[in-house]
């Protein structure tokens, strides 16, 4: 067993409304960011586990994303996994 | 245009929910081909959700009209009189399908969807409640969808600053795969005040305001897809995300533009979006309406005329303004941040016309798409076995009269809802005068002694084994409940959740249904103003119960006389009014004990409900109760029960008899018409007497007291137990 | 009389609730201040109202403490006038750096919605506590999914050592428990004062208890605090 | 100019309690994900913009987090700003 981090992302998809995003774009243009052409916003979410190696840990964070981080009807998601180095 | 652009093979027919016969017959009207927009917009037009083809000629069977209904069904919301000059803007909808796939967002918008048609009508929304149908929470997916329902209800109302008052969650296998989410939405306003949706004004200007437009919620439209590339169809979200802070800014600015005398007309969008808002302003102001889709403001590059006519993005108000006052309505929506376009014009064409610049998409008298609607006329037959069941009699007891009243307290159609509401803000603008909790919630009305109770009700297992008899009790459970705070129903709106109306055996149902509330809303005076219908709650070719809901309003002329259910003082004398049957059929006792769903549902003598409603408001009316809780599901011993943990003190009800009633029956018969009160000793002969005047019995069960239970004389249970059992949530 | 200011960002909702205790319950004046107005003059107290400011999104307050009117309440509070900040005003009143520390979410992750939630007063060193007593309990409704107070230890320490501690939730009998901590908030604390005392950011809702028909009047109390507060700086 | 994406990750402090996070450490336990040893929950935000170039656009980036997107007291943050390719 060795120790991983897995970095989920969980977005909204492309098409999908995301009023957030749209808050944060108008607040940063009134703040002078007019270079700003848009803003989406989602979640990050940081899993520590452990597994036998990197290809089960990461078929595991997979699992656990489509069972219970994201909703395939409305977002997508997306999980970079590393080995954590041992202290 | 270009007509007959698109190849219309039965594939195309299916997306656009036509039959052939139905093509045929647009074509007909149309004297030409259609173009893929106008089969679009006939599609959408000519569907169930708008145009009502399988229930509008039942619907018509509906009491609509009385001395207090200002406005009935046909606009955005039903209305009535509350006195003073008030008026109380009301209308139930529902979201089943999309919370079925993301029942976060789908709850959300479907309350977003209901707030809209009230502050359409240019009424205030004081209140919202939900009913919710899921199945067994012992599975982990429905508690996922029940999570999300109840969260993406908040999350609107919380945000919004709505208050939600009331609703019901009840949980049946049918609904496994087919949650019900009814939002109901309740509104306020000055009767001299209220909109219509109507354009009128040859020359005015048509101006969307409030979210861009996406691909949102656009069902199929393969056929019409030269704009599309292919990724895109498979990409297009099929359940919206709401806004409700865009949504509060919108009512807030419509709110402004109505109060300024600003606009002539205004219209949500809500199903099939622009194209039936568009419709239904114009055929209502009796004029035509000229669209130029190339105005309106887009969330996604490559959007056609279809998609945009057919999308249904959320948070979009359609407004109706003469051309003289845009710049006074520009300076409103500028004020919200809010984003407004001129999409078109109002003209005496009696016509839509779709234009995407100098390109007509479209062009079809309005009244083809409203006054033409196919209407299907299925016929209906209840199944053998359906009938049988009611003629099924129950297995005999295996658990004691403790032993069912802990389970039954505890069973999840029972148990206390708190963890639900207390994640509802249910008190923002200061009117919550009785929370949720109780039976029915009470609003006050601001500078008034007036106050209106309201709730809603509907009962899946007795609709299930009789349509008719379940529907007509939902009328009078929902009227029980209003009467128990001091309230005189006033008006309903109802929500009809069925299964696929193809089938004659749903088809029957919702007849039944249909007879079976018309009848109980005559009997108890209380019309119909609004209502909204889901068909084709089907999932895997099982139909869910027949689930019609009924959203109740009631009025109470002074607020200082309201009851609410729990105890109040020792030595208070308790009391049943109304009479036990051998009524065990269908009831949450059947099914919770002895594990069946069968048997006759109690009967319901109307016009002895409608005397029992009298007893008990003229005993309100004379001061004479300190508590009144009506009896429903689990009968005299949850009421008991209820009333005591409400109120957080015991009782002693050891006087309970009836002849030759089993045990079973007297503690959890669901007989109809009934309260159970508690007055002062003193005030005992003074109720009786009123309930006598009305031919209706009353009996003395005990006394309120106490840190137990005790019923009859085998349940004397802890009071702290009970609550104990009663307030543990499912998570 | 006292003149009250109630401040309108988009999404604020309980501007109208507060004008409702203030004006009609308390019979003190009171205006209503778009967040793009930047005139705060004749005022004695500015409220910032609950709601959700810009959704809630991002942060709770935190678009909404770059209103143009934020900077018009910074500069009147350093000039030693009345701001009470509620639930969302609270939250913005941190951001806007007004008031130290943070409102996270609370640690159920839901709303909580509480019509019977008790407080207990533990500074009467303001004006908008002045008319209580120390030790009080009262009935003030709360109604947030963020009022979850966190400060670094240093800055809780500092409120702790100074009396800037205002509020705490607390059970019927007065005490601080944690089954009487609606949402996780370090030291039950339920609202707290700047070091002048003339800001109070709060997350329980007083414009929810000011008539009996409601609950009591609780909430009227801390309104009428500060108006008489306010009349005798006037008077004096 | 250019068009970049920025990636704004913002996280509570390590010392913050992080309360979405244990519950949704949790409910993955429940779901039987074991080996999960612990989670924390963040935001990812994400921002296009214009700029005249890298350096640019992330100075631009880190300014808007200071000013706007993480809250010092609590939250810590990140941003990765990269160029988008033209189409
Ligand atoms: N079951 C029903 N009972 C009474 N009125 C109904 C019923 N279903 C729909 N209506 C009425 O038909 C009209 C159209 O309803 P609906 O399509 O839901 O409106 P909207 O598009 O505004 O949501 C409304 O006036 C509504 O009140
Ligand atoms: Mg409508």
């Amino acid at each position: 067993m060795a120790a991983y981090r897995a970095e989920v992302r969980v977005t909204l998809k492309p098409l999908v409304n995301d009023p957030q995003g749209l808050v944060i774009r108008d607040a940063l243009r009134t703040l002078g960011f007019h270079e700003v052409e848009g803003v989406r916003a989602g979640k990050l979410i940081v899993i520590d586990l452990d597994a036998p190696n990197r290809v089960d840990a990461q078929d595991r964070v997979d699992q656990m994303c489509r069972k219970l981080l994201a909703n395939p009807v409305i977002e997508a998601f997306e999980a970079l996994v590393a080995e954590v180095a041992a202290v | 245009m270009t007509a007959g652009a698109g190849v219309v093979d039965a594939k195309v027919l299916a997306e656009v929910a036509l039959t052939r016969a139905e093509y045929d017959r647009a074509v007909e009207l149309m004297g030409r081909e259609l173009t893929p927009v106008e089969l679009g917009i006939f599609g959408a037009m000519w569907s169930e959700h708008c145009g009502y083809k399988t229930s509008k000629p039942l619907l018509k069977r509906f009491p609509t009209s009385g001395p207090l209904v200002l406005q009935g069904p046909g606009e955005n919301a039903g209305a009535i009189d509350v006195g003073e000059g008030w008026a109380v803007v009301f209308k139930i909808e529902s979201h089943n399908h999309p919370s079925a796939i993301e029942p976060h967002a789908g709850a959300a918008t479907g309350v977003g969807g209901i707030l809209r048609d009230i502050f359409t009508m240019g009424a205030f929304p004081i209140a919202t409640l939900d009913s919710l149908r899921f199945g067994p929470p012992d599975e982990a997916r429905n508690r996922w969808l029940m999570g999300g329902v109840i969260a993406g209800i908040g999350d609107y109302g919380n945000c919004f600053g709505v208050p939600t008052v009331g609703g019901e969650i009840y949980f049946e296998d049918c609904y496994t795969d087919n949650p019900l989410v009814n939002a109901m939405a309740v509104g306020l306003i000055r009767k001299e005040r209220l909109m219509r949706a109507t354009a009128e004004g040859q020359g005015n200007l048509v101006m969307l305001v409030g979210a861009d437009t996406g691909r949102d919620g656009i069902h199929g439209a393969t056929f019409a897809s030269v704009e599309l590339d292919a990724a895109s169809e498979e990409r297009r979200p099929a359940v919206q995300v709401g806004n409700p802070f865009l949504e509060k800014l919108l009512m807030e600015a419509c709110l402004e533009l109505i109060d300024q005398e600003l606009v002539v007309g205004m219209q949500d969008l809500g199903a099939a979006g622009l194209t039936s808002s568009a419709v239904e302003v114009g055929h209502k102001g009796g004029s035509g309406i000229d669209l130029d889709v190339s105005e309106v403001a887009r969330r996604e590059q490559g959007m056609g005329a279809y998609e945009v006519m057919l999308s249904e993005s959320q948070e979009r108000m359609l407004i109706i303004v003469e051309p003289e006052r845009q710049a006074a309505v520009n300076r409103v929506f500028r004020k919200y941040d809010l984003h407004a376009d001129v999409i078109g014009e109002v003209n005496g064409s009696g016509r839509l016309t779709v234009r995407d610049g100098d390109r007509v998409e479209a062009d079809i008298p309005l009244t083809l798409l409203v006054d033409q609607v196919p209407f299907r006329h299925p016929t209906g037959a209840p199944s053998p076995g359906r009938l049988a069941l009611r003629a099924q009699a129950l297995p005999a007891p295996t658990l004691t009269p403790p032993e069912a009243l802990r389970r039954l307290i505890g069973s999840p159609n029972l148990r206390s809802r708190r963890a639900v509401w207390r994640t509802y803000d249910h008190m923002v603008q200061n009117n919550t005068v009785i929370r949720p909790g109780g039976d029915a919630a009470v609003l006050r009305i601001k500078g008034t002694r007036r106050a209106i109770a309201v709730c809603t009700d509907g009962n899946g297992r007795y609709c299930w084994l009789d349509p008719r008899a379940g529907a007509a009790i939902a009328v009078a459970e929902a009227a029980r409940n209003v009467v128990a705070t001091g309230a005189r129903p006033a008006a309903i709106t109802d929500c009809l959740n069925f299964g696929n109306p193809e089938k004659p055996e749903v088809f029957w149902e919702l007849s039944e249904a249909v007879d079976g509330m018309a009848e109980a809303c005559r009997a108890l005076s209380v019309p119909v103003v609004s209502g909204n219908v889901s068909l084709y709650n089907d999932t895997s070719g099982s139909s869910i119960y027949p689930s019609p809901v009924v959203g109740m309003v009631g009025v109470m002329e002074d607020v200082g006389k309201r009851l609410t259910a729990g105890f109040k003082t020792g030595g208070d004398m308790v009391l049943l009014i109304g009479e036990t049957g051998d009524e065990l059929g269908g009831s949450e006792y059947a099914k919770t004990c002895l594990g069946v769903v069968a048997g006759a549902p109690p009967r319901l003598d109307l016009d002895l409900e409608r005397r029992t409603h009298e007893a008990v408001l003229a005993a309100a009316d004379e001061e004479l109760l300190r508590s009144c809780h009506d009896l429903s599901d689990g009968g005299l011993a949850i009421a008991i029960a209820e009333s005591a943990m409400i109120g957080g003190i015991g009782a002693s009800c050891r006087g309970i008899s009836g002849d030759r009633l089993s045990t079973e029956a007297l503690l959890f018969a669901e007989s109809q018409s009934r309260f159970l009160v508690s007055c002062e000793a003193k005030n005992v002969p003074a109720l009786r007497n009123v309930c006598k005047r009305f031919g209706v019995a009353s009996q003395v069960l005990g006394t309120v007291g106490g840190d137990r239970v005790e019923i009859g004389p085998q349940v004397a249970e802890p009071l702290a137990e009970l609550m104990a059992i009663w307030e543990r949530w499912i998570d | 009389m006292a003149s009250f200011g109630i401040v309108v960002f988009p999404g604020t909702w309980s501007d109208r609730d507060c004008m409702y205790a203030v004006r009609d319950r308390l019979k003190h004046e009171a205006r209503f201040i778009w967040h793009k107005e930047r005139d705060l003059s004749g005022l004695d107290c500015v409220i910032l109202p609950g709601g959700f400011s810009y959704g809630d999104h991002l942060r709770t307050g935190a678009v909404a403490r770059f209103s143009p009117v934020m900077a018009s309440v910074v500069d009147f509070a350093q000039r030693g006038g009345y701001v009470i900040g509620i639930c969302n005003g609270f939250q913005i009143l941190c951001e806007a750096h007004l008031l130290p520390g943070a409102l996270m979410r609370n640690d159920s992750l839901q709303f909580r919605c509480l019509g019977d939630a008790l407080l207990r007063v533990e500074s009467t060193a303001s004006a908008f506590t002045s008319e209580l007593g120390v030790g009080q309990v009262l009935n003030i409704p709360v109604s947030h999914g963020e009022g979850n107070y966190h400060a670094d230890a240093d800055t809780l320490g500092r409120l702790e050592a100074t009396g800037r501690v205002a509020f705490r939730y607390c059970d019927a009998g007065g005490r601080v428990t944690t089954a009487a901590n609606p949402n996780g908030s370090l030291n039950n604390i339920a609202g707290i004062l700047n070091e002048p005392g003339n800001v109070l950011g709060m997350m329980p809702h007083p414009e929810r208890t000011v008539e009996d028909l409601l609950g009591g009047e609780d909430g009227l109390r801390i309104f009428r605090s500060i108006a008489r507060n306010a009349e005798r700086v006037f008077a004096g």
